[in-house]
């Protein structure tokens, strides 16, 4: 399965890109996910510790980490908005 | 209405939009890009904007709704600008319309309070030195919202 | 900014004389003629409005200059139209520029509110059997007045 | 000396003019003007008994019924404003 995501602002931009697609042979957590990133690149440590951060699974905001993500999911990485 | 766009707009176009004679009272938030912005106190001679478009436009959706529905609006319109900017241009742009100025008024502040607290776009100051800044959000912005509690739930 | 005029104005000309890039937020307050306004439910097709124009200009610069101090407003701009109006035509402007957005917004609300109550305009509708009748002042207008009391003595 | 009179909204319509100029051979108070107009136009009765109407002299509002009115001054009757 395939999951998308999407990096904003200081995320992206310390990331050095706007987006990945990540390919996986199960249905995993959203924490399985972060650790799974953590484990691929120490940076993704940062963000998850910056309480600031929001997480979006196809436009609605996450607020359980165990929320499972399935395939063609959405995963948008969103620091505070500072827009108008 | 709610528009993401590159592109500058000229008021009263955007005026004529939501203008009806049901409505006697029009208010509008205008935002634009000021020379002095850089918390860091260096020059800036522009700024970027970044946007989520999928996410802020069902953010708008939904802020535009509550507006509607709370101060019972006959109209609400949003535009928001994004990519590079220069000194002076217009950013954001909401027009609330109604029967009764005082609820265009109270509508229009808590479109533009909400649009700056909850909505994908993130802006850069585009530095004399050709660098980016992000920007951060300002407690302000959080601190003013809370206003709203009572109003919104 | 003060003008008193028969004659129709443009939002984005009008927005061009108090733009600056040291601003960064605009509030516009825009009153149009309504056409359901008739307290007495009969229809109308238009206002007349009539000024003791030199009393309504010192009145409008005191407004204008208390909004600019007390806020600490770059700009403030009052447009009143007198004469005949269509139904839908702009009667007001106001705008209001400033380096913050709450501080723009509050102007514009008490530069409004205070015309209403102390600048000498009068309403007439124009009713559809040709006859004027005198609007009279509303109470409503009158206690919103009362909200500015704190702030501005 | 002259006294220039403005009449304004409904005081206008009313009196069915929009200005007077009166003449008088000396020196009278707000007061005594308005019991000289009474005189003349018992309307001007109804109008100064509305406690809504509001008097102008050179633009200064005018809060003391003793106030003196020179030559040359302009006085407005003025009811409630309905203006914005």
């Amino acid at each position: 399965m395939n999951i998308t995501l999407k990096y904003f602002s200081w995320i992206r931009v310390k990331l050095k890109k706007s987006h990945d697609l990540i390919e996986l042979n199960q249905t995993i957590s959203f924490k399985e996910l972060k650790n799974n990133l953590i484990s691929k690149d120490p940076v993704f440590q940062e963000i998850f510790n910056d309480k600031s951060v929001k997480y979006f699974l196809n436009l609605t905001e996450i607020n359980d980490d165990n929320q499972t993500l399935n395939n063609g999911d959405i995963l948008a990485l969103l620091p505070p908005v500072t827009g108008g | 209405m709610i528009k993401i766009t590159h592109d500058n707009f000229d008021l009263e176009t955007e005026f004529k939009c939501v203008s009806s004679d049901t409505n006697g009272a029009y208010s509008f938030f205008l935002g634009t890009v000021r020379s002095d912005l850089s918390s860091s106190n260096k020059k800036i001679k522009g700024i970027y904007l970044e946007c989520y478009e999928e996410l802020a436009l069902s953010q708008l959706k939904k802020i535009r709704s509550k507006a509607l529905s709370i101060w019972k609006l006959n109209e609400c319109l949003i535009i928001h600008r994004i990519g590079k900017l220069d000194l002076g241009e217009k950013i954001v742009l909401v027009i609330t319309a109604s029967s009764h100025r005082a609820n265009a008024i109270e509508a229009c502040e808590f479109v533009i309070d909400s649009l700056k607290i909850d909505v994908a776009f993130w802006k850069f100051h585009l530095l004399n030195n050709d660098k980016k800044e992000t920007v951060l959000q300002k407690n302000l912005d959080n601190a003013k919202m809370l206003k709203w509690k009572d109003v919104i739930n």
